[in-house]
């Protein structure tokens, strides 16, 4: 039995005054594109969440809640992510949602879920600079991503960078923090090209690449266009060994899109892959494969799709409650033994500790880690302890 | 005479709705309500280009858009209490921009909202119907000016907010948005106003200047030959299509709380005609109501089967399309004549039997 | 100069991927007056064929046979893309001629159903066509290298074309297409047969689209959402070359081709984009029915 | 007496085709003036160049003396007083007959006089008068569309007459017409020449002969003679290219 | 050859024809008079199958027509030339002419034009290669007929063919139905206003009015004062 106000309440929740034995479910709200541009991404992080909700039922559910997921579709359109995001919280009052894979999906979430006082469950990584007290982000931000892969590419690959992206928020974002960040460490970006979600032409683009020579790319294209990009550049004659490719955007799911022989030996950065080597993820890998089929592969962004559903119930546990204050006052501190590693829930940001690996890409399409940080991450979205990055945020 | 009396009884009951609808619908259906009256002022505008005047623009999303961020740019600032809106800060920028510090007075965004994109059609209209541009070719290029303006937004985003657009506003003079009498209050200013442009189209289109659009959808180049220069006509009815469209972004933004590039794009573009298709393209009220049944029927659909209402919803299209070429208004007329022929068959029989005597 | 060397190749080559996809539109757009929404799920059909069969050599055959496989994809993703053409044409499209505006609704369902389908069978992760080992590398010339991907889909575009026009101009079957698409009540009076040659403009036009989709496995993604990217590229093709006109259509594709990798040259990508379609904008007010234009005594 | 209209060595060149190769016709204030000749002798395409559907190439065209047609606007050159019934009837569809009257109208055509127009009962009496004139008071509010050919063509005739036009072209004005109604187009167009000139182009030669007060006969893009029919009836080369062995 | 009875026709929900009987035997022109609007167009579609009967019989050459497609009317014999020409703008007048081949069988069908059509009509050799559309009006209404004659029809339907066609050829058109209609035996059914057309070139004729045959007989015993009654307004 839980205490509840109507502001944060939830079906179940109502029913402290009358305790039926009835109601012994607790509704979630999942939201992802499952049509449109997105659903090539997205449809697997659905399908993580609702494994992790399977597994938590079967093992007695949530406070003795069964969790009963609403799956809505966020068709690529973030109109729509906020549409049904207030349908989630408003109509079917769920104790929280999970959802969202772009950072314009999660903007267009952001002043809907503050509005209701509902509970986000971010598991993309992104550009930081953000911290809303409604949102838990379960991907990485810059400082588990990007500063430490760009750090990676100047020790081991070069000094002239060559930065391509989608023409959006997060790779915007990107590449000024990268920029800082080489300006201070002595390399240099050769170039910025941006191309529109969903490009296909990359052959001027690797034209400038021709030209510039860089030592290596980094890449931050979304989507469709890491397929178009990496295959043109295969035909350019433009192998990892002259200049190699760092993403950050794409992972095992995307690599099997693209086809595993033009991306061999080329780097992402990530915080988990299907190859990270604990017992936990030895697991997931296997149950997620028996659910969904032997040609499915994990990644990241699932991964981190599929913590989120359990911190939540560690959260909620903790509490005791579904109340949105008290799973969040609850959160801090709260570990998890994720499939990546150990996790933890950073309170005063809401964003959690990983451990950032660099992979590159093998044969088989799955990733070789080369190089990981060790211990966990300290999760930084203002990037506060870093100098160069003085100016960047204006909070 | 009567068919003017039962056609206000339609609208009677059409507006009679929606005054009682607050009284039924929850708070989150009412908002989506509300957005599908926004909707439906652009499907009245539509219908007049469409239906009366035989121009099929593939992108009037533009216009609403231009509307909704006209209106977005002044909630944007007054949410932004730093006085630079927070993407501009992520894009390193310290000073707003001339144009938008002129959003800082709402009465220039409402009036923008509205004008920006008559003064827009107004020029694209001008030079593609002088230069006689017409049919399907002016339905793609209309699709091209969609294409320029959603690539120049998307690429525009330290001023623009780019892909994600403009979003998270709390208040509108002053007032906070999320207040359910702020939204009560926006729900009944978007029925007087769809009430208003229903009323303007309705009137137009009775006119003679009605009939003239008919004349120019049936043959312009015949009415130049009777002394008229179609271009003028066509480019205001085009121009006050995109004004109407643009009051319906500005309502829009204030109800839904965010507007994209990609709501300018194609696809809504397309699906705006689709609601017009739907509801009867002949018909300012099956308009209307064709972009509120569309809608509903989208929301219904991808609440129930969030994994295939894509194909329902393409099914729905299709069929309405093959089996109702002049949408739901054009089956009530159909129905109505199978009636009233029954009579009139009679009559005839009856008028033919007279001859025969005489 | 290598560099304008190379952009043009790289401007041609853009033209004739264009090309390719605006080559069935050409046929069902151009000729038939259907404005076919869904000529980029057609697209997306092919190169889903393509990936089938790509499947069913890598699990099937011996590994010998399988630089091979794409040499088949190209006439099977025609035929596949014409069939479902051809039953779209008996069953949705046949009920439209007259409504010219009409079937670009109706077939834009038409594109949200195929899309769905095909993210139901296929999943909505895109999938991987590994190109044939004779496709990759390329020809290197005076320091320049001339991928064999582009210069193969360009000798398609080539001979694709070839056949099309010997089609259209040269048999009595084009002849009856053309008088069909001009006027369908007056040509069935005369003894053609509408439906047929219907059905059969339709499924050709259908099966180029699938031709164009097998070649694109070569340089871009293969998921439910591909034709998107093309649809509206495709269709001002057709519009700027003026409609109805092949040769406007091929003039057009490599106009735009050229134009945009140069602009993209010395700008960026979006720019690139912004400037291509103000272009075709303002280049349609100019010649408002397109490079090649028809004169017509009619009034209206 | 001055000529209402006057064409000066007028020339249609389509890419390479010399539809008219140098044109003088003076057309006169008052009387119909019927222009006869071989299909394909350019009637059609001197309608077309004096209404600004077509651009001529070459030469001068003056109407009332002043205004210079071939540069002028169509519209334009309707305001000028010029009125043009096409070969095939083209009305609009949609609308009623009633209606088609109402827009074609003499009145005020620009966007805001139209805007604000109200059905005046002078108009009213005006259309419903015309309407009887050409014989589809009966049917005036049905769809013009379902009308015959006939009658499409009678309605297009009084699009032209209720613009009140000083200048008034017709092409082949009764085609598809039966033997009534030929008479009664011809006293229309014979009542019609009492105020304003009236230019015609026919193929029926009874009716030419019947109602005309000139004939100009047209050939490969040229006149070939102008007189009175009777005249022109005897003219060795008119009979060979065009009346043949009848006349 | 052409037998038809109790013919009932219309659009949609309008009844045009009523109870329309009627028959063109092989080898003669028969003309079919009425005023404007009473339904001859109407008729001829009905006839070439563009538009469905709603009632009726019709007989061609001993079998009942009931939905044949136009296309396969036109096959089985019968020819149309439209009120309104119908040609085909974009095409040029050699293409328009092959077309008209379609309804002969494949072995019949040749890729050269009998040279027959361009006596009759010298203007379309001299413009073979130009578009349709560009013909002036007459010329388009003599490549119509022409269109039609060259698939050796046995049944002609012309819906005012000689429309804005100079006297001279209008003569020549008459002169070769008539002798078409004898040397090929091809029943020939003429709409026309021109009287006197009709009066020279047809054997028999048929008034239509109020969706029925009012009158008919032969061309010879015609009576002023019955055109009168009927075709006056
Ligand atoms: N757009 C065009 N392109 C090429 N030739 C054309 C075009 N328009 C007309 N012509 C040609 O110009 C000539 C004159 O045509 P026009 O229509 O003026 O003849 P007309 O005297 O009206 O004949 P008819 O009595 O048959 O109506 C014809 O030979 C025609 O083929
Ligand atoms: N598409 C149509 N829909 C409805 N009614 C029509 C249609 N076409 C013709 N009609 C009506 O059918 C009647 C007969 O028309 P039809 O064209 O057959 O007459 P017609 O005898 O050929 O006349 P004309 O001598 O003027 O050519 C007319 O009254 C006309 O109004
Ligand atoms: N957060 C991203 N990848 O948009
Ligand atoms: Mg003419
Ligand atoms: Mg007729």
């Amino acid at each position: 039995a839980q205490s509840s106000e109507p502001s944060s309440g939830n079906k179940t929740s109502d029913s402290s005054a009358t305790v039926s034995t009835e109601i012994d479910t607790v509704q979630v709200g999942i939201l992802h594109s499952l049509s449109g541009t997105m659903a090539i991404s997205e449809v697997s992080l659905r399908d993580a969440e609702l494994m992790a909700i399977e597994e938590i039922n079967a093992a007695g559910g949530v406070l003795g809640k069964q969790i009963e997921p609403i799956v809505e579709d966020g068709a690529s359109d973030w109109p729509t992510f906020a549409e049904k995001a207030r349908k989630l919280l408003q109509q079917d009052k769920v104790a929280t949602i999970f959802g969202g894979w772009t950072s314009a999906s999660r903007k267009a979430m952001l002043p809907v879920v503050e509005q209701n006082n509902g509970l986000l469950w971010y598991p993309v990584q992104y550009e930081g600079m953000e911290q809303s007290p409604n949102i838990f982000y379960t991907g990485a931000t810059t400082n588990q991503q990007i500063v430490p892969a760009i750090d990676w590419m100047l020790e081991n690959q070069g000094k002239d960078i060559f930065l391509v992206g989608s023409d959006y928020v997060f790779p915007r974002t990107a590449n000024k923090i990268v920029n800082a960040q080489l300006k201070a460490k002595g390399g240099t970006v050769v170039a910025e090209e941006y191309t529109p979600l969903g490009h296909t032409d990359y052959n001027t683009i690797i034209s400038k690449i021709k030209a510039e020579k860089p030592d290596a790319i980094f890449n931050t294209l979304n989507g469709d266009s890491n397929v178009a990009f990496f295959k043109q550049l295969k035909d350019a004659g433009i192998t990892p060994e002259d200049i190699p490719v760092m993403s950050v955007s794409v992972a095992e799911e995307e690599i099997r899109g693209i086809g595993t022989d033009v991306l061999e030996g080329h780097y992402a950065a990530w915080n988990y892959y299907q190859t990270t080597d604990t017992p936990e993820n030895k697991t997931f890998v296997e149950n997620y494969k028996a659910k969904y089929g032997e040609d499915r592969v994990t990644g990241d962004p699932i991964e981190a799709a599929y913590i989120a559903v359990y911190l939540w119930k560690e959260a909620v546990e903790k509490a005791g409650s579904f109340e949105v204050d008290k799973v969040k006052e609850a959160s801090d501190g709260i570990e998890f033994k994720a499939p990546g590693g150990v996790v933890k829930i950073d309170g005063e940001t809401q964003h959690i500790y990983k451990t950032v690996r660099i992979g590159e890409v093998q044969a088989d399409g799955l990733f070789k880690e080369v190089w990981n940080s060790g211990e966990q991450v300290k999760p930084d979205p203002y990037l506060k302890s870093y100098d160069w990055a003085e100016g960047l945020s204006q909070e | 005479m009567i068919k003017k009396y039962s056609q206000g009884a339609y609208y009677g009951v059409f507006f009679l709705m929606l005054l009682v609808a607050p009284l039924l619908l929850s708070e989150f259906r009412m908002g989506l309500l509300a957005k599908f009256l926004c909707f439906a002022i652009i499907a009245v505008g539509i219908s007049l280009i469409w239906g009366f005047t035989g121009i099929l623009s593939l992108g009037h999303g533009v216009f609403f858009g231009l509307g909704a961020y006209c209106m977005a740019m002044y909630l944007k600032l007054e949410a932004s209490p730093s006085g630079i809106p927070d993407f501009m800060e992520w894009n390193g920028i310290t000073e707003v921009p001339f144009v938008w510090t002129l959003f800082k007075n709402p009465v220039f965004a409402i009036l923008a909202a509205l004008l920006l994109p008559f003064i827009i059609a107004v020029v694209i209209g001008y030079f593609t119907f002088k230069n006689r541009i017409k049919g399907v070719f002016f339905s793609l290029i209309s699709q091209a000016v969609v294409v320029v303006t959603v690539t120049l937004f998307i690429g525009g985003q330290h001023i623009t907010g780019g892909t994600s657009g403009l979003t998270n506003f709390f208040t509108v003079f002053q007032v906070p948005l999320a207040d359910p009498a702020t939204k009560q209050t926006l729900y009944f200013v978007t029925v007087a106003l769809l009430a208003i442009i229903m009323g303007v189209a309705l009137l137009l289109t009775k006119s003679r200047f009605g009939r003239l659009l008919i004349a120019i959808r049936d043959g312009e180049n015949r009415l130049r030959f009777l002394g008229y220069n179609p271009t003028f006509y066509k480019v205001f009815i085009y121009a006050l299509s995109a004004a109407f469209a643009g009051v319906a972004g500005a309502l829009f933004v204030l109800q839904v709380g965010i507007i994209t590039p990609e709501m300018m794009g194609i696809i809504p573009s397309i699906e705006m005609v689709l609601w017009v298709a739907i509801g009867g393209r002949y018909s300012i009220l099956g308009a209307a109501i064709g972009a509120i049944l569309t809608n509903t029927a989208k929301s219904f659909l991808s609440e129930s089967y969030p994994d295939f209402w894509t194909i329902f919803l393409g099914a729905l299209f299709l069929i309405v399309v093959l089996y109702l070429p002049n949408g739901l208004a054009g089956l009530v007329e159909q129905l109505k004549m199978k009636f009233s022929k029954k009579e009139k068959v009679k009559e005839a029989k009856q008028s033919e039997a007279d001859t025969l005597v005489s | 100069m290598s560099v304008i060397i190379s952009q043009l190749f790289n401007g041609l080559s853009l033209g004739s991927i264009l090309l390719l996809i605006a080559l069935g539109l050409a046929i069902t757009f151009g000729l038939m007056n259907i404005i076919n929404m869904a000529h980029g799920e057609f697209i997306m059909i092919g190169a889903y064929t393509t990936y089938l069969l790509q499947q069913v050599f890598v699990q099937h055959l011996p590994k010998t046979l399988f630089d091979y496989y794409f040499i088949l994809a190209i006439p099977l993703s025609f035929i596949v893309a014409a069939l479902i053409g051809l039953i779209m044409e008996k069953t949705i499209v046949r009920f439209l001629y007259e409504r010219p505006l009409d079937s670009l609704l109706a077939t834009w369902g038409v594109s949200l159903i195929l899309q769905q389908t095909a993210r139901s069978i296929f999943g909505a992760p895109n999938v991987a066509v590994v190109a044939p080992e004779w496709l990759n590398g390329g020809l290197a010339v005076a320091g320049l290298t001339f991928p064999y991907k582009r210069l193969f889909i360009i000798a398609l575009v080539f001979i694709s074309i070839l056949l099309l026009f010997i089609y259209l101009y040269k048999t009595s079957s084009g002849r009856r297409m053309k008088a069909v698409t001009l006027n369908r009540e007056m040509a069935s009076c005369l003894g053609v047969s509408t439906r047929k040659v219907d059905s059969t403009a339709f499924a050709l036009g259908s099966g180029f689209a699938g031709i164009a989709g097998c070649s694109l496995t070569l340089i871009g993604s293969i998921g439910p959402t591909l034709g998107t990217s093309y649809i509206v590229d495709a269709f001002m093709i057709v519009i700027l070359g003026g409609v109805g006109k092949l040769k406007g259509t091929i003039l057009a594709a490599i106009m735009l081709g050229v134009l945009s990798t140069f602009v993209e040259l010395s700008t960026s990508a979006t720019i690139a984009k912004v400037i291509v379609f103000a272009f075709i904008i303002i280049f349609l007010q100019w010649k408002p029915t397109g490079l090649v234009n028809v004169k017509v005594r009619a009034l209206d | 007496m001055k000529p209402i209209l006057s064409c000066h060595d007028v020339v249609v060149d389509f890419s390479g085709f010399m539809a008219l190769q140098g044109v003088n016709l003076d057309v006169e204030t008052s009387g119909v003036l019927f222009l006869i000749g071989p299909n394909g002798a350019g009637k059609t395409t001197l309608l077309d160049v004096i209404c600004g559907k077509t651009r001529a190439t070459g030469g001068e065209i003056t109407f009332k003396d002043e205004i210079s047609l071939v540069k002028l606007q169509e519209q334009k050159i309707v305001e000028a007083g010029i009125a043009r019934k096409f070969q095939a009837p083209s009305i609009f569809l949609h609308l009623t007959p009633f209606e088609n009257l109402e827009i074609a109208m003499k009145q005020k055509k620009k966007l805001f006089s139209i805007l604000f127009a109200k059905l005046t009962d002078v108009q009213k009496d005006k259309i419903n008068t015309m309407l009887r004139k050409i014989g589809l008071f009966e049917v005036r509010h049905e769809k013009a569309g379902s009308l015959s050919h006939g009658q499409k063509q009678w309605l297009e005739i009084g699009m032209q007459l209720i613009q009140e036009p000083t200048l008034l072209l017709l092409d082949e004005p009764i085609a598809g017409m039966s033997g009534e109604e030929r008479t009664k187009t011809g006293e229309l167009i014979l009542e019609i020449s009492k105020e304003c000139s009236v230019l015609i182009v026919e193929h029926d030669m009874d009716f030419v002969r019947k109602y005309s007060t000139q004939v100009v006969v047209m050939h490969e893009g040229k006149v070939l003679c102008q007189g009175e029919m009777k005249d022109i009836q005897e003219n060795e080369e008119v009979k060979n290219v065009y009346l043949g062995r009848s006349g | 050859m052409l037998h038809v009875s109790h013919l009932q026709a219309g659009y949609d929900e309008t009844i045009i024809l009523r109870d329309v009987d009627f028959e063109v035997p092989k080898g003669k022109i028969v003309g079919l008079l009425g005023r404007n609007g009473v339904g001859k167009t109407t008729l001829m579609k009905v006839l070439m199958g563009l538009l469905p009967m709603k009632n009726g019989n019709i007989q061609y050459e001993g079998k009942k027509l009931k939905k044949e497609r136009p296309e396969h009317r036109a096959r089985s014999g019968i020819a149309y030339v439209p009120q309104g020409r119908e040609i085909f703008s974009d095409l040029t007048i050699r293409e328009n002419l092959l077309l008209g081949m379609e309804a002969l069988p494949k072995s019949k069908r040749s890729a050269n034009i009998p040279e027959e059509i361009f006596t009759w009509f010298p203007v379309l050799k001299e413009m073979i290669d130009r578009k349709g559309g560009d013909l002036s009006g007459g010329q388009q209404q003599q490549l119509a007929i022409a269109r039609a004659l060259i698939s050796n029809p046995k049944l002609l339907l012309l819906d005012e063919p000689m429309e804005g066609i100079q006297p001279s050829i209008v003569q020549l058109i008459q002169d070769v139905l008539v002798q078409i209609a004898k040397e090929k035996e091809m029943g020939i059914m003429l709409v026309e206003h021109n009287l006197d057309a009709v009066l020279s070139c047809a054997d028999q004729f048929y008034i239509l009015d109020r969706g029925r045959m009012v009158m008919s007989g032969s061309c010879d015993e015609i009576k002023e004062e019955d055109l009168q009654r009927h075709l006056a307004v």
